[in-house]
């Protein structure tokens, strides 16, 4: 569960670095989402095809499409700002999706429009980066060990998958967002959206199986306004 | 092909007598002759080997799952016809240019030249009907990947006609001369532009019963 | 210099035979039941192949050797028999050496072609696709779940495509990166590829059965020795092909008795 | 007016300015020239590219710092990517096959010698002749095209087996546009080798000068003549299964591409399609192309050797029959790719005893070659030492096929370097040795100088050893179960023997290397060389008869006559050993014989 922590502690330092702007003071949009029934059981990968990754594990890595925490709380959740909130410039820090022991970290890495997205290989083994996107241009790129850093931009907002032509199992999701209002839950399945200005706006939260859910929530002044989502999980 | 020949000689010009070439050269343009009708012999081989690989491939295809069935647009029969009369019509002209005369004044060539301007006409009209055919299927919302049937369908028709409009280019070429009675013509390009038009008819009508027993 | 091409040759034709003579490069040990009779056609075809190698190598150099840089005017003589001789001994040599090795050949080809799998033999699913191998078992129910290609999510381990929430069946089917069969058990392989096309491959098994997409083969064998081998992929399948591989691993039967319930537990 | 004009028939006048001289000539020699260089510049890139595979495959990390600018994406930081080393291998591939083994022994030196060599002063349709080769050229730039496009060139090899080929972008890098490039670049090459086979055998039949019967064409000419017959009909399969592929690629038919795939997690829209159709069209066209490749080069070296050995070959007419069953044979051979791919087991029975079958004719060859050895006055000269070179690495090559023909063996040696052994030593490097036998025999002739014979044997020592070095491990590595097509070795199997990889490389780097002697003489001697009189050989076929370079209708005036079969050597001719074919004068054999 180690890496699973930092997966989230890094997302959120990401969405941070993102609303660190010099946007003025304002309201704070804040929650937790969690799930109801019970999640499918998710399977140990079997990473034997791949001595030099499978041998960084003492215990089995389990898949990542469904992370939960204690209280039924739900990790790698999108929450952002899908209506509302002006497009905001690209902030100039690029967010950094890494290649490690086979599995992406972060699992659910969200950017902005334009922003840079740097891809880092830290395996010995070469990897493969097949984001697949429906608006945005499509690339398929490997990265063998010990070449520089990929770099590249988005151009539209939109969800989509990243995969590893090479490890099947690699399977990770870009968020390319309009706004700097965004967050990722981590442990604990809790977000906090600060400096909205006041006004009228839609929050979004996006799992990568469960779905998508919208509420409406009005700012007016540096209010803190809670806002939770409850997703319906599958037992399959 | 002899187009090359045919067009190397075009400054031999005017109604004069055909020069009594050295024994030398007349030799040499007997065997090109003969190497021009090898020459679109030959092609046929690789054109009807290019078929047979088309046809072994439906052959495979056929036993397959989504394997349907397609009808055919009636107009394909027509085509038939008018494909095997513009294929009498040449043999018209072939009789008028070389049947009974053995010098050809300029009435002959322009019989012919007219005869080959008809086959033509009647090549286009083959065309056309094609084309014809293939809009019929569009309507029926029938296209080139709506299922194998109609994909073997277009893919046939299509490269049979695009073979078949070489034959009209090659064949404009000659009305043109002969009409234009004053050019001289080596006896083999008519001849081999005979044997690949008529053959292009048999081509058609092997494919055509290819498509109606198999599609 | 023609002397020199003939010294070179018959290094040539020593210096090849050499690492064959001396097993430098040695078959691995094979672990099959129907191996033996392809090892032996490959070591009499080699003995057959070989010899022909040097001989021809040797008479070139010896003719070279011979006939090069000879006196002006030295008679020329024409090979004794001329080409009857040749061509008949052609005919001869090369006709035995079909006939022995292409019809006794055919016998080590039937062993894996040509012999039904037992009715007892278990049977395993081998998926293979870009760029790796899965395997099914059809777990406690002995019921393969159905492939549903629109339902396959790798991310969340799904490879195969199936559809537990409906397919009961594909509940309890166990699947793994890693063949994992019981020695001396015949195995009964049915091979689905899930992309392009693929290769199963295993040298010490002496198998090795392309995966043709939309046409489920099958591949039946049985392993004599327990241990771990590897199995590649050897039909090329895109970029990944190079590290498109898993294991064969050969338990002893209650070893691997004791695997399928932990997997089923799982 | 029908043979009107009689005599202007053909005879064109010479050629006046450079672009209708040198570049959109219909001279066959200047054509035939064209297609050499078209091959030399194919070759070298073609080496290069090895070179860069062999390079990364045993030093995986190592930067190369040049590519990184040749191609950003390929290799990042100068370190090759796995997907670039497919295309690396599939450009090799086709350029090699393609454009070096179909064009230098049969077209090039076929268009430059089979006309003369038969007494006609040019090809049948020399409109024809120039459109094939400007056909190919367009054909070599589309492939070459694919190197400068932002996909990259494709990674399916050359044999691009669908649906891997079939299923577009989603198969990988590459497989997009580059993919596409690949198909178009085939099918243009298919029509151009269908013009090309179409002159050949249109000249051969009916050009021919009097008295040059059929049993009197020299060797090679039957080679190329046979060699345009195959070709005729594995071109003419290969076109079909070109265009059925960019249907499936672009227009969304599925000839070859079956339901329910899932392709980089896309289900193909796609249905009922088979991928076996393409191996079939395909290798019943790439079996047939290894003769295409091979049967000119023993051609060549009959011609070569003949000359050199000062004595009439043994029987050319048992060389001729061989090389017809060789030809024919080969049409019914192309399921031994197929052994392990599905094929009803049967059939491997029925593909593999054929198979076997050929070793028969290629066996009667050989012998032929080294009994005609027996008894010569073998004079050493670059081209005698690479027809030598020839004759040994046919027999290195061709006995490693006996494993591959049997089905059985081949279940354990199939895909692996033991098959990419053989088809490099006896396709690759045994019809190239063919191409340097003919270039150092008849650059005199071509050129009106001699190449520098140190220069030349230095050459041949360098790449004859050399090969033996390359391509033999790769037989062992096979017999230990390497599989072919891996960018790296990343499993432990393998590393015990990365030692050989590097062996293999080394000798590659130093052979590739000695090729750059070879371009050089090329060139050195087509300036500096010293002059070539008419006839510097001694030999006895017509090109030898007339000037060296020869004029522009080859024969001048003069319509030769031939009088004899194409090798009387050791005999007592007015000008020495040997009378040509077209002296009157009576062969007397030498004493002694």
């Amino acid at each position: 569960m180690k890496p699973l922590l930092m997966a989230g502690v890094a997302t959120l330092a990401f969405s941070a670095l993102a609303v660190a702007g010099p946007t003025p003071a304002g309201g704070t949009v804040s929650g937790k989402v969690t799930y109801e029934g019970t999640p499918a059981k998710m399977k140990p990968i079997d990473m034997s095809k791949e001595p030099s990754c499978a041998k960084m594990y003492s215990t089995p890595v389990l898949a990542e499409t469904v992370v939960t925490g204690s209280g039924n709380s739900l990790e790698n959740v999108v929450v952002y700002v899908s209506a509302g909130a002006p497009d905001d410039p690209a902030p100039s820090t690029a967010a950094v999706f890494n290649q490690k022991g086979c599995r992406y970290i972060p699992h659910v890495l969200a950017f902005q429009v334009n922003q840079e997205l740097k891809i880092v290989n830290e395996d010995q083994t070469s990897h493969n980066i097949h984001p697949l996107p429906k608006l945005n241009r499509e690339w398929n790129k490997s990265q063998p060990p010990g070449t520089p850093p990929i770099s590249e931009k988005y151009d539209k907002a939109e969800i989509f998958p990243v995969k590893c032509n090479v490890h099947p199992w690699m399977h990770g999701n870009f968020a390319v967002l309009k706004n700097s209002h965004y967050a990722v839950t981590g442990d604990g399945g809790s977000f906090t959206l600060p400096n909205l200005p006041p006004g009228k706006y839609t929050i979004t939260a996006w799992h990568e199986s469960y779905g998508e859910q919208t509420q409406d929530v009005t700012i007016s002044g540096s209010e803190t306004k809670t806002v939770n989502f409850v997703f319906k999980a599958k037992p399959y | 092909m002899s187009s090359t020949i045919a067009t190397v000689n075009t400054q031999a010009n005017a109604l004069r007598p055909p020069q009594r070439a050295s024994a030398q050269a007349a030799l040499r343009y007997a065997a090109h002759e003969r190497a021009s009708t090898s020459g679109i012999w030959v092609g046929l081989f690789a054109i009807t080997m290019s078929f047979a690989a088309f046809t072994s491939a439906l052959f495979v295809r056929e036993g397959t799952a989504d394997w349907t069935h397609l009808a055919l647009p009636s107009i394909l029969y027509l085509n038939t016809l008018v494909l095997l009369a513009s294929s009498i019509t040449l043999e018209c002209a072939r009789r008028a240019l070389y049947g009974n005369a053995i010098t050809q004044d300029g009435e002959t060539t322009n019989k012919a030249g007219t005869w080959v301007l008809v086959t033509l006409l009647l090549g286009l009209g083959f065309c056309a009907g094609q084309f014809r055919a293939w809009l019929e299927l569009r309507a029926e919302g029938i296209y080139l990947a709506t299922n194998p049937n109609s994909s073997f369908f277009y893919l046939l028709t299509f490269l049979h006609a695009l073979h078949v409009l070489v034959g009209i280019l090659v064949l404009v070429y000659l009305a043109g001369r002969l009409i234009a009675s004053h050019r001289t013509l080596r006896r083999s390009l008519f001849q081999n532009t005979a044997i690949y038009w008529h053959f292009m008819a048999v081509l058609w009508v092997y494919l055509f019963l290819l498509c109606r027993t198999k599609l | 210099m023609g002397k020199l091409l003939a010294v070179v040759l018959v290094i040539i034709a020593i210096a090849s035979a050499y690492p064959i003579v001396t097993h430098m490069f040695p078959l691995p040990v094979d672990i099959s039941t129907h191996g033996h009779a392809i090892d032996e056609q490959l070591n009499d075809t080699m003995w057959e192949a070989g010899t022909s190698f040097v001989a021809a190598q040797l008479v070139l150099a010896f003719f070279v050797w011979s006939f090069t840089g000879r006196k002006e005017g030295a008679p020329l003589k024409n090979f004794p028999g001329g080409a009857r001789v040749l061509i008949i001994a052609a005919f001869l040599l090369v006709g035995t050496e079909i006939l022995a090795l292409g019809v006794l050949g055919q016998k080590a080809w039937a062993n894996v072609y040509f012999t039904p799998p037992q009715a007892d033999a278990i049977q395993i699913q081998a998926q293979a696709e870009q760029f790796a191998f899965y395997f099914r078992y059809p777990g406690p129910d002995g019921k393969f779940g159905g492939l549903h290609p629109d339902k396959i999510d790798e991310g969340n381990q799904n490879y195969f495509g199936l559809d537990p929430e409906n397919d009961v069946a594909a509940r309890d089917d166990i699947v793994s990166g890693e063949l994992v069969i019981p020695v001396n058990r015949q195995v009964h392989l049915l091979m689905h590829a899930k992309d392009v096309g693929h290769s199963f491959y295993v040298r010490e098994l002496r198998i090795q059965q392309d995966f043709v997409p939309g046409l489920d083969l099958s591949l039946h064998f049985t392993a004599t020795k327990i241990g771990k081998y590897e199995i590649v992929c050897t039909q090329l399948c895109g970029l990944g092909h190079y590290n498109m591989k898993a294991y064969l691993n050969v338990m002893s039967e209650p070893d691997y008795e004791n695997w399928l319930k932990q997997q089923a537990g799982q | 007016m029908t043979d009107g004009s009689v005599q202007q028939a053909h005879v064109h006048a010479p050629p006046q300015g450079f672009i209708r001289k040198y570049i959109f000539s219909l001279d066959h020699k200047i054509i035939g020239k064209q297609y050499y260089g078209l091959a030399l510049i194919a070759v070298f890139t073609g080496m290069v590219l090895s070179w860069l595979m062999r390079i990364h495959m045993v030093w995986p990390t190592a930067k190369i710092p040049l590519l990184e600018h040749l191609s950003s994406a390929g290799a990042p930081g100068g370190i090759i990517t796995p997907e670039y080393y497919l295309s690396l291998m599939t450009m090799h591939g086709t350029l090699m096959v393609f454009f070096v083994l179909t064009n230098a022994p049969f077209a090039a030196f076929g268009n430059y010698f089979l006309p003369i060599q038969i007494g006609a002063e040019d090809m049948a349709f020399p409109r024809f002749n120039m459109m094939s080769f400007w056909t190919t050229f367009l054909a070599w730039a589309v492939l070459m095209l694919a190197f400068f496009i932002p996909d990259g060139p494709p990674i399916a090899g050359w044999t691009s087996y669908a649906p891997l080929s079939a299923v577009g972008k989603d198969a990988g890098p590459g497989m997009e546009w580059g993919m596409s490039l690949w198909g178009l670049s085939i099918a243009i090459f298919c029509i151009a080798s269908l013009l090309g086979a179409l002159n050949f055998i249109a000249t051969t039949l009916d050009l021919r000068a009097k008295g040059m019967t059929l049993m009197r064409m020299p060797l090679c000419t039957w080679a190329w003549f046979i060699t345009s017959c195959i070709a005729l009909l594995a071109f003419a399969v290969l076109l079909p299964a070109c265009i059925l592929l960019i249907l499936d690629r672009h227009f969304g038919t599925s000839f070859y591409i079956p339901a329910g795939l899932v392709v980089s997690d896309r289900l193909q829209p796609h249905s009922g399609g088979s991928p076996l159709l393409w191996q079939h069209l395909f290798w019943f066209f790439g079996h047939p192309e290894v003769y295409i490749a091979i049967l000119p080069s023993m051609g060549i070296v009959s011609h070569v050797l003949m000359n050199s050995l000062r004595k009439p070959l043994l029987s050319a007419k048992v060389v001729i029959y061989s090389m017809m069953s060789i030809g024919f044979l080969s049409y019914m051979v192309w399921g031994h790719h197929m052994f392990l791919s599905g094929m009803n087991p049967m059939s491997a029975l029925a593909f593999s005893f054929p198979t076997l079958t050929i070793t028969i004719p290629a066996t009667v060859l050989t012998l032929i070659w080294l009994g005609s050895l027996y008894g010569s006055n073998l004079q050493i000269n670059s081209a005698s030492l690479f027809a030598l070179g020839f004759i040994s690495m046919f027999v290195a090559g061709g006995v490693s096929g006996f494993f591959l023909a049997q089905p059985s063996i081949d279940i354990y040696l199939h895909a692996t370097y033991f098959v990419v052994g053989h088809f490099h030593m006896v396709m690759g490097v045994a019809s190239l040795f063919g191409v340097f036998a003919g270039t150092y025999f008849w650059f005199p002739k071509m050129t009106g100088r001699m190449m520098n014979e140190t220069l030349g044997k230095l050459h041949f020592w360098i790449t004859f050893v050399g090969a033996y070095c390359i391509f033999m491990p790769f037989h062992y590595l096979g017999l230990i179960g390497n599989v072919r097509r891996y960018q790296s070795f990343v499993d432990d199997y393998m590393q015990p023997y990365l030692p050989v990889h590097k062996f293999m490389t080394i000798a590659a780097l130093i052979t590739g290397a000695a090729q750059f002697i070879f371009l050089y003489n090329l060139i050195y001697s087509r300036f500096k060389g010293k002059v070539a009189p008419i006839n510097p050989w001694n030999a006895t076929s017509l090109e030898w008869s007339i000037p060296s370079p020869p004029p522009w209708n080859n024969f001048g005036d003069k319509h030769p006559v031939v009088y004899h079969d194409p090798y009387q050597y050791g005999v007592k001719g007015s000008q020495g050993d040997f009378v040509m074919q077209d002296s009157p004068e009576q062969v007397v054999p030498a004493s002694g014989d």
